[in-house]
């Protein structure tokens, strides 16, 4: 009778997540759009190798950037700091603060990490192209930059461009305001970000949300997320989340 | 020394550009704060790249706080009649397909061809591109606010950009602590200068030759 | 104090469209989903030479497919027929019922009338690609068909991809249920389909709606397609709509 | 004449392979009556390329058929818990993206490899390809539900397809009016024959060499 999706905690929504796994993390930077729960159980965990695709290398949270009253809170910056992490493909990979160095900077600068930086809206357009089954496209956002090195280009409709590949994942951990039992999502405000877009570019997709509901209670023309993209759903009200 | 323009005055000389009916995002810092001088009687209708359009001003209590109503730089902003909410992939196809009008960036370099330069430089290993270079392709009008010098007085608008660009030949206009300028196909016009500030002074601290406004006049506050 | 979008007459939304013009008509093909009322004024007006980017090149309507009870309604077959259209970049060309040919296949055999036929996915993912300042993508739909003769091919990630490039319009024509008045638009079940697509990738895009509401009316979490987006909104309650 | 499977059974034996929590879109004619003979114990969710996923059966009457509840065959459905709607861009990154578990597809003719010809034919100046190029080349099971010949006696399961291809290699499964067989490396497999009909006088109007399944037996009804 359908795919049972809830799973009772965190640790075990992540279980099978192996060392060397490609992870998406959702959320573009606020507290209340990052899966902290997810993040911490993989911290927990101690999986490592892992290659992260994320706005950011982990840059607002303990600096409470993004947060009701400045409050830190948990980004990928745990799994960095913990050396859980090979590489990190993001927009923000260093602190947002020049005199606060990063976990991300500091690994970098002793080559202990690698790093993809693109532009943040070349990144989310890999992504959904991941999961939008398509192989790349063409991007004006970069040509003439340093981004634009060691990739192709062409002109179209006389405009240069640069070509730019999909992106997808093993796992993404995203965050959410509801599901319903079939796994539909809706958010709040901004934090449909990142959290929306993952989910169809990864194998598995394990949400965090304040609260779980019976199918049929939300909106059907409110729905942002169908219930087809996600795996796995945990219930972590805000307040707990962490 | 010459009283140079508060923050808050180069935003609001920016605020002037937005027409009525623009659709605006702001960068973080300078740029935010223009925000709060729209010019009486025109709607601006702002847009932040996490995801929303259409926001309210900034809440004036932290009670009023909500932790879901954000922007990109972390400010909080009010609900407001028409608001929406949208995830980042349609976000950024708003900003690359040119439907936001006019973005506020700030910068560390601005050439007089109109590059930018604003997300990293040499010595700093790692820079953040975010959004900014996304907007700085997509958006029909840049704007720049930025003290016209750094603070050890390395000149910031060069004939060339020496750090690495965000987007060859996007700025449109540029507000700084002592003048207006806009960037034109002949080079770097100068419009406007701050009160009590003179062409050659503003000249000193600039390294491409301006060219005169045929309108030049002292910035109205 | 903001734009005006707001006509009264259809009639005057479609004022300013020239011979020659590119239109993107919205909707998938039912009598819901069409923007039956601004169709029917562009063939009153009888511009000439236009190019129509729509899912079918007018398929449906007369047959009363797609319609309750089979109600016959009107879409693009009635500028095909009035000779207004020179060519038609759509997905589904012919009549859905062969031994009754719609006017776009007479005109064809007479070589009266252009097509570009492309997959439907194609077609959609070429005007989003418009309306989001792309210039082209991979997709491997069509690869070792004939749509993909002419066509530049390439392997990505060990699969055959096709590369098609984005289409952008003078003018969209949509229908949707409700707007406000800052053109923030929701729709109603399947209306979705192209409608949500299309103005993103026109200069000016014009809907037709069920009802015209107050900014702030419609639940924040629920609008469709934000307002900046639209340019005119005419208020045309369905059963109006012709 | 032996008895064909009527057009309700091959759809009712096609449903059979919708597995527990499938995603599944259905083509116009055969293809669309599946909906109707999910196994119990299962849930599927359907999806249409016009935007829905997860509705609920067609109407019992016209008034309970309402205008926006509607397939991309024209065929209404009724609203079911959890249902939710999308545009066509997100509609075609489900399908692109191998998100539909499951399609069911008509056909013109398919080949042993599982090449399928479903859009047009030579003849016919002018064809729809429609959404079913993308659910061809998208999904990872596709279906073809058909007549095994035409109503003129033409094979439709060739070695070679004669007709402009749908999509190559894409067939997994065919149901027919008198037998089940599934597309291999090796070629056709037969694995179940319509009851009263032999192999042989199904290897009569299929043009490639069957391979006959292990497990071969008669369609249970």
């Amino acid at each position: 009778m359908g795919i049972n999706k809830i799973y009772k905690t965190v640790e075990e929504a992540i279980a099978d997540i192996p060392d060397g796994a490609t992870i998406m993390i959702g959320g573009f930077g606020h507290a209340i759009d990052r899966p902290q729960t997810l993040i911490k159980a993989l911290a927990n965990k101690g999986v490592k190798n892992l290659t992260i695709i994320s706005n950011s290398a982990g840059v607002a949270g303990k600096l409470g950037i993004g947060s009701v009253g400045g409050k830190p809170f948990i980004d990928e910056e745990l799994l960095v700091e913990n050396g859980q992490v090979k590489k990190v493909i993001c927009s923000v990979p260093a602190s947002l603060v020049m005199s606060k160095p990063n976990a991300f900077e500091k690994l970098y600068r002793e080559g202990k990490i690698e790093l993809e930086c693109i532009p943040q809206g070349t990144l989310v357009e890999r992504i959904r192209a991941g999961g939008a089954g398509l192989g790349g496209f063409y991007t004006p956002t970069g040509v003439g930059t340093l981004i634009e090195e060691g990739k192709e280009k062409r002109i179209i409709e006389g405009r240069e461009m640069i070509l730019e590949f999909a992106l997808k994942a093993d796992y993404a951990l995203i965050r959410a305001y509801k599901a319903d039992t079939m796994g539909n999502l809706i958010y709040q405000g901004i934090m449909r970000s990142f959290n929306a877009i993952m989910p169809q570019a990864a194998k598995v997709a394990i949400v965090e949300v304040d609260e779980i509901v019976e199918a049929g209670e939300l909106d059907p023309e409110g729905i942002v997320t169908p219930g087809i993209f996600i795996d796995r759903i945990v219930k972590i009200p805000r307040e707990e989340s962490k | 020394m010459k009283e140079r323009l508060s923050r808050e005055v180069i935003a609001l000389r920016a605020a002037r550009e937005f027409f009525d009916g623009a659709v605006v995002n702001l960068g973080g810092g300078i740029p935010a704060l223009a925000a709060n001088f729209v010019p009486e009687g025109r709607t601006v209708i702002f847009h932040t790249e996490n995801g929303a359009l259409g926001f309210g001003p900034v809440p004036r209590s932290e009670s009023e706080t909500k932790p879901h109503l954000m922007g990109a730089s972390g400010i909080p902003f009010m609900p407001q009649p028409g608001m929406c909410f949208f995830h980042h992939a349609d976000s950024f196809a708003m900003i690359r397909g040119g439907h936001i009008d006019i973005t506020v960036l700030g910068a560390l370099q601005v050439s007089e061809k109109g590059d930018l330069a604003n997300w990293t430089f040499p010595k700093r290993m790692v820079g953040n591109i975010g959004g900014g270079m996304d907007l700085a392709f997509g958006c029909p009008q840049v704007i720049v606010t930025m003290e016209h010098i750094t603070p050890s007085g390395e000149l910031k608008i060069l004939k060339e950009c020496t750090y690495p660009l965000t987007a060859p030949r996007c700025v449109s206009k540029i507000v700084t602590d002592i003048a207006f300028l806009i960037v034109t196909e002949e080079g770097l016009v100068l419009k406007e200068v701050a009160p009590g500030w003179t062409v050659d002074e503003v000249q000193a601290v600039t390294e491409p030759k301006l060219i005169i406004g045929d309108d030049l006049k002292e910035m109205e506050l």
